[in-house]
């Protein structure tokens, strides 16, 4: 699956790393690292991560395009 | 046909071809199926694989973590587009309305979007730059070639230029334990674009975490025996080094475009906030598109001097609005007015901007405390705020944009009971633009306004090192 | 109906109006019918007299030679217009396509072309300003009514403001045997326009011909009852004076299109390079276009900057580029490229210049000799050609301008026999633009790219003086 | 008669002074200035200096438009 996330609009709320930390981490006190290409085992995790973002800053696309 | 009918006709039948198959191209196509544009779309990239996002690549990459194959961009929607990969594009007939390709195919267009992008800038000596261990940072082979080298361990990687790139991968390097050298042109890091007090906060930054920074000086010369062994620097010092990283920035994809008649040059692509291209003579066209880091566009706010940005944010918003008057009648068409937003992680901290701060005279810290690098500094330009930049304090930056589009006064008071001790402006204090405004660009030819026209001069070429960092 | 019939029928029946019957405003109207407009044609006009030349308005009026009634343009053809004169344009419906008029009348339009122009920028104190005996020169009524009060010998007149225009009016009184006083902000005169260097010339030869010069101070009030009489110095000094003539600059007439939806501003109307006029979010509008010195027009040879020229040539030149471009379909529109000229006549010596002297960041005497008052001297910007001023030397400017054209180098080499002692660059030392980038423009409102959208703030009035002379 | 020079063209040839110097006349080294309402008197001299204008610098009309 694929990942990204507009850094430009995220807030370090941090939602992303409690809710999927395999996908998200936070760097220092505010910087949030994403993985681009989580496992799939991953999917419902990244997906509710997505759906907490405050600013919904995450693009999530879990299948392959055509 | 009206003109009505003949954009209903364009768009269900009509053909439009992007040039440029990352962020922007990619978020324009999407954007052009979601406005309902069912007509023969076409994307045509220089690299193979299809689009992928380039931020991981200095930092995620290069720590192991992310593979460097594995940062292809999520679809936001089917697009039922032909792709023509690994294929550059080699130059634009405007009144045939074709663009050529390097292997001789020409490719037809009703409507065309430039997304051409940059490219790094390599090391300006080609034998030099040959050495096994001479890197530059641009797309995913790059960092994957990299980050193998780095996953062995080299006893030193020196990192030529001290920008936001350059100074990432420095950060990658001390996270993991690898000796690291910093060499930058100008008298710290990050002063090209955020001037010179950050800039000497970013020299503490990197110096407390072990960077061996050196400031004020050029590397002169590599030296190998077919792999690099050693560097030379313009004070007579020199070090042994098993990678050197080259971070001199971008150079805009618009060589293809020479002899095109538009308004294409080192610094990019001129457009009006519509994204309409330039014509070399100052027209602006009708049938041409351009967005993403190719496109210098102009912004109301700041004097509507023509910016040219390389920001992921930007891309994406100007992809959109592209896409957007590409398909929609003149009475409809959207300005592109985001402000400029940047971030960069690096040595633990999250930079980031809104703004543009390289415009700025003077700036001050206005909230926070630069000792404990967690502050927001504003820029201001002639008494008005025009850009802020912050180290871990970033969820303030979107009072500051709110200053900057209502044109507050500089120095803005501080928002929260935070207040640093000091606020007093210093001067802003960026370097010399050198490259920005380097050489000739265009000569004028003919006598009668019926007959007067532009023409590019060629420049030559750069020396080493002339550059922003 | 095709865009080819669409463009026959409008060339054939539209409705073009002009706003501003002034040089550009008529010429421009002259090279419509030139092209073949045979649909109806309105110029609007706030002066109740057919459009005049007013560069004599401050010499040959002055002197007496030509009657303030007597310098009606001559036509270069019929126009078969409509005049409406003696009314101003107080509006603009962009998206109805109407002008309003200030005695509440709605003018239609197809196609608008706008050369409002600029007006007299008044002296700031108005009861001061209504005091008999001061003048502004504008307008003939200026010229004629001023020029009546140097017939009658005034013991002294004062001339606020030593640009262009204050330089001949003073010129004007010493020929006549008058005694002046000149008061100038800056350090010299003509320094706003041609840098310290040309300006110190420039006060050697006011004060050669026996001109009271008075730099580095500001008129703090003007005294009198009713009739002006005496006039004070921010340096404490006072003189009287019978006659005080304010000099200070143009302002643009663009106060009527403040709410029209255009990039209207202090400034002028921003336009591209074939007169088409920006809106206020930087996009390029297709039916609006604007010629003369109300229009700010982006110049290849200047890195696309927008510039706003108060040059008589401009204005015919950018007319006849206007016109053509109305009535002609989008692959014939002509780019306005010619090269900014200009010229005074002052204290017996022909100033003549080409090119954008105020970008310049060093200048040189290149020919002849500044103790003799004749001489070339070129302007460099990063090393290029982009601007040269001669005294009594025109004959050669012809060649400095191709060597702006073709990007020469800057030192130029000196084509002539008489090479000056020292062509040693200077700094070109223009003094800071204070009223050219003065306050807050424009706020951005809106959030997603659809909505977002430009709004004008409206500024302060500005302070006496802050004004380039 | 109505007469205006176009003196950013104009390069001080100084023809029309010699021709018309009732309309034109050189002000020191190499300026003109001109009558913008020469008498119509002076008709044919003026047309004789604005055909001789080596830069054809001179716009000259003689009736009155309409």
């Amino acid at each position: 699956m694929r990942v990204v996330v507009d850094l430009a609009r995220c807030q370090g709320y941090a939602q992303c790393a409690f809710l999927a930390p395999d996908a998200f981490r936070m760097q220092g006190e505010e910087a949030l690292a994403f993985h681009s290409s989580p496992d799939d085992a991953q999917r419902d995790q990244v997906l509710r991560a997505a759906a907490a973002c405050p600013v919904q800053a995450i693009l999530v696309e879990t299948a392959e395009p055509s | 046909m009206s003109s009505e009918q003949s954009l209903k006709a364009f768009r269900r039948d009509g053909r439009i071809v992007i040039v440029g198959a990352s962020l922007a191209g990619l978020r324009a196509a999407e954007a052009l199926r979601d406005e309902g544009f069912t007509g023969a779309l076409t994307l045509i990239g220089d690299e193979a694989c299809e689009p992928y996002d380039r931020p991981p690549l200095s930092k995620q990459v290069l720590t192991g973590w992310v593979p460097a194959d594995g940062t292809a961009l999520p679809r936001r929607r089917e697009i039922g587009a032909e792709w023509l990969l690994g294929v550059a594009a080699s130059g634009l007939d405007l009144a045939g309305k074709r663009v050529r390709l390097a292997d001789g195919r020409e490719i037809p267009y009703d409507r065309l979007l430039i997304t051409t992008g940059v490219r790094a800038r390599s090391w300006p000596d080609e034998a030099e730059a040959a050495l096994d261990g001479v890197f530059v940072v641009r797309t995913r082979d790059d960092s994957g070639r990299l980050r193998e080298r780095l996953d062995a361990g080299p006893g030193r990687v020196l990192v030529i230029g001290a920008g936001f790139a350059g100074s990432e991968i420095a950060s990658v390097c001390r996270e993991r334990g690898i000796p690291v050298t910093v060499a930058e042109v100008a008298e710290a890091p990050l002063v090209g674009a955020l001037g010179s007090m950050i800039g000497s906060i970013a020299a503490d930054l990197q110096r407390a975490h072990g960077v061996d920074l050196r400031c004020g000086v050029r590397v002169t010369r590599l030296e190998g025996d077919g792999r690099v062994r050693r560097a030379h620097f313009s004070d007579g010092d020199a070090i042994d080094a098993e990678v050197v990283v080259v971070a001199l920035g971008g150079v805009r994809n618009t060589e293809w475009l020479r002899d095109s008649g538009l308004a294409a040059d080192r610094w990019g692509v001129a457009c009006d906030s519509g994204c309409r291209a330039f014509d070399i003579n100052g027209l602006v066209t009708d049938d041409v598109f351009v967005a993403g880091d190719v496109a210098r566009c102009p912004h109301p706010v700041y004097e509507y001097r023509f910016l040219s940005l390389e920001h992921w944010a930007n891309a994406v918003e100007q992809a959109q609005v592209a896409a957007h008057n590409m398909v929609s009648p003149p009475t409809d068409r959207w300005p592109h007015l985001s402000m400029p937003t940047f971030w960069s992680m690096q040595f633990g901290v999250n930079i980031k901007s809104v703004g543009v701060p390289v415009m700025a005279d003077e700036i001050a810290v206005t909230q926070g405390s630069v000792e404990e690098r967690r502050f927001v500094a504003a820029y201001g330009y002639r008494g008005r705020v025009i850009a802020a930049v912050s180290f871990d304090n970033a969820k303030w930056l979107d009072h500051y944009r709110q200053l900057i589009e209502t044109a507050a006064p500089f120095p803005p008071s501080c928002p929260t009971p935070d207040r640093p001790a000091d606020m007093k402006p210093v001067p802003a204090d960026f370097p010399d633009p050198v490259v920005i405004t380097h050489g000739a660009t265009v000569l004028v030819t003919g006598h009668e306004p019926s007959e007067r026209r532009v023409a590019f001069v060629r420049p030559g070429p750069l020396k080493p090192q002339e550059k922003r960092s």
